[in-house]
C-alpha cells in the first residue's frame, strides 16, 4: 500500500538512520513510503506571531502536494515536522481569513522546467484535505496494534526503553498533542506492543534543551543530563524517541554532558521507527546503529536473536 | 370586545409623575387621544396616580363610570402594578384587568423630543388598551399542600435540614444513598478554626436524627423518580437489599471475621480494607452491617455463606430483594453535598502514580484518631512518619483552562489546618504550603492561618507548582517563589493536593431526575443570588450545602437551617397560590402533535394517549409561553397574552 | 532603583501592541507562577516568566525588552500546557522579540556558530534558531 | 430624514427591566421603537414578527436574557434558534436579515440597551424603509384565529 510520508530535511542528512528504519519497518508492514515531489523544509518552527504568516506558506505547500498526489494523508516520523504540519493544518482550517492569505501565496508560486525554461505559474490551492500524522498514531490508529504483533519476528523483551516524547509531540496542548501532555501513554504502548520492557521515568515530557543548544550550550546540556540521569535512574538501558534534534541533544552532545557531570556514564538512544524495524526483523545493518555517538549494540545484544513464532 | 363578547368599559389614567413625565410627554394631549379610542369609556391625567388622592380617584372614576377595566399610564410596572391591582380589586375588579403603560422609564426619560414622546405614550397607551380589550378576569390557581418534607442526603446539611423540619412539627423523609448518615463530615479528623473534633460534633446529631420521632431514616436507599409539582409532589424511593436485618443484628461482628472478600474501604479513602460484609465505621447510624453485594463472592450458599452461617441472631437474609415504593411530600430539600476531583486529572503531579501523594480528604483519614493509622501520621507506601510534608493548594481549581474555574473556597483553610496538625503531631517535621492567595474570609480565619506561620512555623510559598515526581523514596516538587522570584526545587516525603471541589459523581443522574436547575459547573443554581439563595427556581425545592456551591460546615450548616426555614413557610400556607397567566389547550384545535411538550421546561405538558390531545398540569405551568410560539395550531393560547392580543397590540404599536 | 510606574499611552501601546501580536491576553495573568515553577530554563533567566508577563501589565516596556529571558525560550510549551489561564507564553516572548528595536540586528546570527559545531548540527536547529533568534 | 418604526418584543425578566434601567439612568436613545413586553422571549412565535413587518415595521427587536440566564431554563435557546431559522426565510421573504435582531441584555445592562437601541436605529436607517410591495406576505399567511 502507499503511504506520503514526509520526512524533512534532517532525515535526509544527519539522521539517515531515522529515515532508513522507517523505511524498512514499513517495508515489512507492507506500506511504500512516498515522499511528495519536489518537498522543501518544513520551516522547523511554527510562527508563533501573527506577523509571521508568511512562514505557514513552506508547510502549507507541502500538503499541497500531497492532496495534488491524490493523497488524503501525511505521515512524518520528525517531531518537528509533524509539529509543525499538523499545526499550520489546524491553523488554516481554524482560521479562513488566515487560509485565503497562503492560497494567495500558493497561487503565485512559479515552477521553471529545468530542461525546457518553461514557467509554471497559476498553481492549485490548498483545500484541507490532508491529515497530517505521526507514524506513531498511524500505527496506533491506523495499522493496529494486533498486526504488528503479527509481524513480529525479534524478542525485545530483555531491553528496558525509556519512552522519551520530549516537548514537539505533546504540545502546545489543545492543538498537536498525539497524547495528553502531562499523562500521556502511546509512547508507552507502542514500545510495549513491540515487546521491549517499557521504563516509566518522570522526565519523559520535559525539553532536552531544543535549539538553544546552538545559543547557550551549557543550559540544554543540563536539560540533557537531567533526562538522562533520571532515565537511568528509574532503570532503563536506553532512550527511545522520535526527534532528530532531540536525538542530537541526547546523544551526540554527551560529550559534553560528560565533561560537566562526572557521574554521567552515557547511555543509548534510539529512535522508535530503530525498535521497531528491530522487533521486525529487519537486518541490522540496514538501521544506521553505527551513526550513534554512544554505540546502542552492545545493549542491543541483550535482545534474544532467536526468531519469535507469531 | 372581550372574551364573552360583551363590550368593554375601559378607564385610562395617565400620570404626571409630578414633572418626571409631563414635562417630555403632554399628557394631557395623551388622555385626550385616547378619549375616543375604541372600548375607552373614559381617560384622564392627574399629577400624582400613585398617591391617596390619586388612587382616590380611579376608585372613584371606576364606580361613576362603571368601569370593568383600567389602564394606568405611568412609571414601570415592576413599581406600582400591585399597588393599582389592589385599588381596582377595591372597586371590585378583577386585578387581571388593570394594565400599566409605561411611559415613564421607556418613554419620558429616555427621550427629550416632547413632540416624538407624546406619540410614543399615545402609541403605548393604546397597545395596552388592546391588551386589556381581550384580557380575561382570572383567579389564582389554588392547591392543596402536604405538609411532610423529603431531604436529599444525609451528610451534616441533610441531617441538620431534617432536624429542623421535624422540630417545626412537620414529617421528614431522610434518604441517603450510602449506608450510613454522616457524609464527608464524619471522616473529618478536626475542624477549622476551633480544631474541635469533627466525630465528637457529628456522632450526636447522627444520633439525633436517627431518634427524632418526625424523621424517617432510610439509608440504602435512593430517589428514584419525583413528580408532580411543589406542594404535591410524588416521591419513587428504591430500597437497595442490604441483605442484614438492622433490627436483628447486633453488631457481633462475626460475619466480619469470616468473610473472605478484602475490598478497599471507602471510609478511609482507599487507605485501609474492609470486608464485603461491614460497617462502614463504628459510630455509623443506622448501627447495623450491611453486605455490599457488588463485592460479594455471591449470594448461592454454595459460592460461599459463610456469613450467614456464624450469624446467631440470624439477622442476614440473601433473600432480600429491591424494593420500589412512593411517598408524597410537599418540599424537596437538596443537600447531596460533593465529591473531591480525582487526582488523575493532574498528570503534572503524578495523578494517582504516586502512593505518598494524597488528596486533602486521604490526609484527613492519616490525621483523624479513628483513621487508619490511629492519627499517627505515617505515610501509606512504608508507614514512615513524613518528616517533610508538601502542600499544595488550589489543584484544579481556579483553573479555567483545563479544569475548574472556581475557588473551591475551603481549601486554603483546612490547608492551614492540616499543616498545623502534622506540626502538632510531628513537631519535628516541616510543613510547606504553596499557595497562590490566601483567602481567609471568615470569624477567625486569618487568626487561625496567622497562628499557622507564626506559632507552627508553616512556611507558605507563594507559586503554583508546576510538577510532582517520584525518584526512589523522594518526592520532588518543582514549584517557584514568585515573592523572591526564585525557582524551587523541594524534596518531600509525602505530598498533600488541596484538590478541588465538584459536583457528586451520579448527582447528575439524580439531579436530571429531579429536573432542577444547575450552574454552568454542575452547581445547583438558586433562583436569586442575593434575595432568594436558598431556594431553586424550580417551585418546591430547596438547597443545602455543597450540592449548590463549595462552603465550610458553619455555612453548611446555616443554609440547611435556612432551607429548612423555607420549608416551614411552605408548610405554614393553607393553601398555595399559584399565577393563572398559564398556557391551557384549546382541545378542538390540539392535533396532539406534541411539540409543546417538548419545549415545556417544566414537564407541565403531556400527551393524553387515548384523546390525543395534550393536556396541561396547571400548577407546573410557569407562564413562559414557549409552548404557545411553538403550537402550530393555535391551540396553546397563553391567558392575557394570546396570539391575538399580540397581533393587537403589535398593529396599534404599529398603526397608532 | 525605584522603578517609576505609568500607565500613560506609550505604555498602553506597548501592551496593546504585544497582546496584538502574540493574540494573547496578558489580562488574563493572576501571577500564580506556574510557568515559572516548570520552565526548563528558568534557572538561566534573569527574569523569570511570569515576571515577564507582569512587567508586561504594569506597562514596563524597558525591563522587559532589555531581559535574557526573551532568548531563553525554547517554546517548549510546557507552561502552555499547564497554564490554568491558557496563556501561550512562548507566542509573548517571541512577540516581544519582534518589538525589538533596532530591527535587523540578529540576537543570534550565522556568525555565532562554530564551523565545526555547524558541520555536526542537524539542519532543523539551524533553521529553527535562526528563526527564532535573528531578525 | 426617514424616520424608521422599530417593534420591540422584550422578555420581562431581563430586556424589559434593563430597558426599565436605561430610564432611571436617564440614557437618552433613539425614540423610533417601541416595547412590548413578553414573559420570555420564547414566547415570541415567528408570525409576531412576520406580522409586525406586514403592519408597517422597518425593523424587528428580540431582547432576552443572556445564555444560562433565563428565567424559565432555556427558553432564550429556542428564541435563538428560531431567530436563526426566520432569519434565513426573511431573505425568502425579501426582507433583509438585517432587520431582525435579536440580542442578550440583562436587567443590569442599561447602558447596552440604550446603545442597542441607537445602533439598530442607525442600521435600520442606513436600510431604509421597508418596501412592502416586495413582501408577498398576505394576512392568511401571517394571522391565524
Amino acid at each position: 500500500m502507499k503511504l506520503h510520508y514526509y520526512p524533512g530535511c534532517t532525515l535526509k542528512e544527519k539522521t539517515t538512520n531515522l529515515d532508513d528504519s522507517t523505511r524498512a519497518a514499513m517495508e515489512v508492514l507492507g506500506y511504500e513510503l512516498v515522499e511528495p515531489e519536489n518537498w522543501t523544509c518544513c520551516g522547523a518552527e511554527f510562527p508563533l506571531t501573527e506577523e509571521k504568516i508568511v512562514g505557514l506558506a513552506a508547510p502549507t505547500r507541502i500538503l499541497r502536494q500531497v492532496e495534488l498526489e491524490g493523497g488524503d494523508k501525511v505521515v512524518t516520523t520528525c517531531a518537528f515536522c509533524f509539529n509543525v504540519l499538523k499545526r499550520t493544518n489546524e491553523a488554516l482550517l481554524k482560521d479562513p481569513l488566515k487560509h485565503k492569505r497562503i492560497n494567495a501565496y500558493l497561487r503565485d508560486d512559479i515552477k521553471i522546467d529545468p530542461l525546457t525554461k518553461k514557467k509554471t505559474t497559476d498553481f492549485a490551492e490548498y483545500h484541507e484535505t490532508v491529515w497530517v500524522l505521526h507514524l506513531m498514531e498511524f500505527i496506533k490508529y491506523q495499522i493496529g496494534y494486533d498486526k504488528v504483533k503479527s509481524h513480529i519476528k525479534r524478542d525485545l523483551a530483555n531491553l528496558k526503553v525509556a519512552p522519551y516524547y520530549g516537548c514537539r509531540l505533546l504540545r502546545p496542548a489543545g492543538e498537536v498533542g498525539i497524547d495528553i501532555p502531562d499523562d500521556p501513554h502511546i509512547f508507552e504502548e507502542f514500545l510495549e506492543n513491540i515487546g521491549c520492557e517499557v521504563v516509566d521515568f518522570p522526565f519523559k515530557q520535559e525539553c532536552c534543551g531544543s535549539y538553544i543548544s546552538v545559543s547557550l550550550p551549557d543550559a540544554a546540556s543540563e536539560a540533557s543530563y537531567q533526562i538522562l540521569r533520571s532515565a537511568r535512574y528509574c532503570g532503563a538501558d536506553m532512550l527511545a524517541l522520535s526527534c532528530p534534534l532531540c536525538y542530537y541533544n541526547l546523544d551526540r552532545r554527551q560529550d559534553r554532558i560528560k565533561e560537566r557531570f562526572f557521574d554521567f556514564t552515557g547511555m543509548p538512544i534510539l529512535f522508535f521507527t530503530q525498535l521497531l524495524a528491530l522487533a521486525l526483523g529487519v537486518d541490522e545493518k540496514v538501521l544506521g546503529l553505527d551513526q550513534h555517538y554512544y554505540d546502542p549494540r552492545p545493549v542491543l545484544s541483550k535482545m534474544h536473536k532467536t526468531e519469535v513464532v507469531s | 370586545m372581550n372574551g364573552n363578547g360583551k363590550k368593554k368599559k375601559i378607564g385610562v389614567f395617565v400620570c404626571h409623575c409630578g414633572v418626571n413625565i409631563a414635562s417630555v410627554v403632554d399628557v394631557e394631549r395623551v388622555a385626550k387621544a385616547l378619549e375616543n379610542y375604541p372600548g375607552v369609556e373614559f381617560s384622564t391625567n392627574y399629577v400624582y396616580m400613585c398617591s391617596e388622592p390619586g388612587q382616590k380617584m380611579i376608585l372613584e372614576k371606576i364606580k361613576e363610570q362603571k368601569l370593568d377595566s383600567v389602564i394606568v399610564a405611568a412609571c414601570s410596572p415592576t413599581l406600582h402594578e400591585k399597588t393599582f391591582q389592589n385599588v381596582v380589586e377595591l372597586a371590585g375588579i378583577n386585578p387581571y384587568q388593570l394594565e400599566i403603560a409605561n411611559i415613564r422609564e421607556q418613554d419620558s426619560w429616555v427621550h427629550s423630543d416632547k413632540e416624538k414622546a407624546t406619540a410614543k405614550a399615545v402609541k403605548i397607551v393604546k397597545s395596552m388598551v388592546e391588551k386589556v380589550l381581550q384580557n380575561e378576569s382570572l383567579e389564582p390557581i389554588r392547591v392543596g399542600v402536604t405538609r411532610r418534607a423529603l431531604v436529599i442526603g444525609g451528610g451534616i446539611s441533610g441531617l441538620q435540614a431534617a432536624l429542623d423540619i421535624a422540630d417545626h412539627g412537620y414529617e421528614v423523609l431522610l434518604v441517603e444513598k450510602g449506608p450510613s448518615i454522616g457524609g464527608h463530615m464524619i471522616q473529618l479528623s478536626e475542624t477549622f478554626p476551633t480544631l474541635d473534633c469533627s466525630q465528637c460534633i457529628m456522632t450526636p446529631k447522627m444520633v439525633e436524627v436517627s431518634r427524632h420521632p418526625k424523621i424517617r431514616l432510610l439509608t440504602y436507599h435512593e430517589v428514584e423518580s419525583v413528580s408532580g409539582f411543589v406542594g404535591n409532589f410524588k416521591v419513587k424511593i428504591r430500597k437497595k437489599p442490604r441483605y442484614v436485618n438492622p433490627d436483628l443484628c447486633t453488631l457481633c461482628g462475626d460475619c466480619e471475621k469470616v468473610c473472605p472478600q478484602i475490598v478497599s474501604d471507602e471510609f478511609n479513602m482507599g487507605l485501609s480494607f474492609r470486608k464485603a460484609i461491614y460497617m462502614p465505621f463504628p459510630q455509623a447510624v443506622p448501627g447495623t452491617y450491611t453486605l455490599d453485594i457488588d463485592n460479594c463472592l455471591g449470594l448461592l450458599p454454595i459460592r460461599c455463606g459463610k456469613c450467614k452461617d456464624v450469624c446467631e441472631p440470624k439477622a442476614i437474609n440473601y433473600d432480600e430483594q429491591e424494593e420500589i415504593f412512593e411517598e408524597e411530600v410537599g418540599a424537596i430539600v437538596v443537600s447531596t453535598g460533593y465529591d473531591l476531583y480525582t487526582m488523575d486529572h493532574l498528570g503534572e503531579y503524578g495523578g494517582e502514580r504516586y502512593e505518598d501523594v494524597l488528596n486533602g480528604l486521604e490526609f484527613e483519614r492519616i490525621l483523624s484518631a479513628s483513621g487508619p493509622t490511629g492519627g499517627v501520621v505515617r505515610r501509606p507506601s512504608d508507614g514512615k512518619v513524613p518528616k517533610n510534608v508538601v502542600f499544595i493548594q488550589c489543584c484544579g481549581s481556579r483553573d479555567t483552562e483545563n479544569h475548574n474555574p472556581y475557588c473551591s473556597k475551603i481549601c486554603c483553610m483546612y490547608t492551614a489546618k492540616h499543616a498545623m496538625l502534622y506540626k502538632h503531631r510531628v513537631p519535628d517535621g516541616h510543613a510547606t504550603v504553596f499557595y497562590i492567595d490566601v483567602r481567609t474570609g471568615g470569624k477567625a480565619f486569618d487568626e487561625f492561618y496567622q497562628r499557622a506561620v507564626e506559632e507552627d512555623h508553616v512556611l507558605y510559598i507563594r507559586g503554583k507548582v508546576s510538577k510532582v515526581f517520584q525518584e526512589g523514596d523522594r518526592i520532588i516538587v518543582w514549584g517557584v517563589d514568585t515573592l523572591t522570584g526564585k525557582k524551587v526545587e523541594m524534596e518531600a516525603d509525602m505530598v498533600v493536593l488541596a484538590m478541588s471541589m465538584v459536583k457528586t459523581e451520579g448527582g447528575e443522574e439524580l439531579l436530571k431526575k429531579l429536573k432542577i436547575a444547575t450552574d454552568a459547573n454542575g452547581w445547583l443554581a438558586e433562583a436569586h443570588p442575593k434575595l432568594r439563595p436558598v431556594e431553586s427556581l424550580n417551585a418546591g425545592f430547596f438547597l443545602a450545602g455543597c450540592a449548590h456551591g463549595p462552603k465550610d460546615i458553619p455555612e453548611t450548616v446555616a443554609q440547611a437551617s435556612a432551607a429548612a426555614a423555607k420549608v416551614g413557610d411552605l408548610f405554614a400556607q393553607k393553601e398555595l397560590l399559584h399565577e393563572p397567566t398559564i398556557v391551557p389547550v384549546n382541545e378542538e384545535l390540539c392535533s396532539g402533535c406534541g411539540i409543546c411538550v417538548t419545549v415545556c421546561p417544566y414537564g407541565a405538558r403531556e400527551l393524553d394517549p387515548i384523546k390525543k390531545v395534550v393536556k396541561v398540569n396547571e400548577i407546573l405551568c410557569e407562564g413562559c409561553g414557549a409552548c404557545a410560539a411553538a403550537c402550530p395550531s393555535g391551540a396553546a393560547q397563553q391567558k392575557n397574552q394570546t396570539d391575538n392580543q399580540i397581533f393587537s397590540m403589535v398593529k396599534a404599536i404599529l398603526k397608532g | 532603583m525605584r522603578v517609576k510606574l505609568k500607565i500613560g499611552e506609550e505604555e498602553k501601546q506597548f501592551i496593546e501592541r504585544v497582546s496584538e501580536l502574540s493574540g494573547q491576553d496578558v489580562y488574563k495573568c493572576y501571577q500564580c507562577g506556574r510557568c515559572s515553577a516548570g520552565c526548563p530554563f528558568a534557572f538561566e533567566m534573569d527574569l523569570l516568566p511570569n515576571q515577564i508577563i507582569r512587567m508586561v501589565q504594569m506597562g514596563l516596556q524597558d525591563e522587559v525588552i532589555h531581559s535574557k529571558t526573551l532568548y531563553l525560550c525554547a517554546s517548549c510549551f510546557t507552561c502552555q500546557s499547564r497554564c490554568p489561564k491558557g496563556i501561550d507564553l512562548a507566542r509573548l516572548m517571541e512577540a516581544i522579540r519582534l518589538l525589538i528595536e533596532p530591527k535587523g540586528k540578529d540576537q543570534f546570527g550565522p556568525n555565532d556558530v562554530p564551523t565545526k559545531l555547524a558541520n555536526e548540527l542537524p539542519q532543523q536547529v539551524l533553521v529553527a534558531v535562526y528563526r527564532k533568534f535573528s531578525k | 430624514m426617514f424616520e424608521p418604526k422599530i417593534m420591540c418584543f422584550l422578555c420581562k425578566w431581563c430586556t424589559y427591566a434593563g430597558a426599565d434601567l436605561a430610564g432611571t439612568s436617564r440614557m437618552q436613545y433613539a425614540s423610533n421603537s417601541v416595547n412590548l413586553r413578553v414573559m420570555c422571549s420564547s414566547r415570541i412565535d415567528p408570525q409576531h414578527i412576520l406580522y409586525a413587518f406586514k403592519e408597517g415595521a422597518d425593523g424587528v427587536f428580540i431582547g432576552g436574557c443572556h445564555p444560562g440566564d433565563c428565567h424559565y431554563v432555556e427558553g432564550n435557546y429556542k428564541t435563538l434558534r428560531r431567530t436563526i431559522l426566520l432569519s434565513r426565510m426573511l431573505e425568502d421573504f425579501g426582507i433583509d436579515k438585517r432587520r431582525l435582531r435579536l440580542e442578550w441584555i440583562s436587567a443590569a445592562e442599561g447602558k447596552k440597551f440604550m446603545e442597542t437601541m441607537n445602533a439598530f436605529s442607525e442600521s435600520i436607517r442606513e436600510l431604509g424603509a421597508l418596501n412592502l410591495d416586495q413582501v408577498s406576505l398576505t394576512n392568511e399567511d401571517t394571522k391565524h384565529g
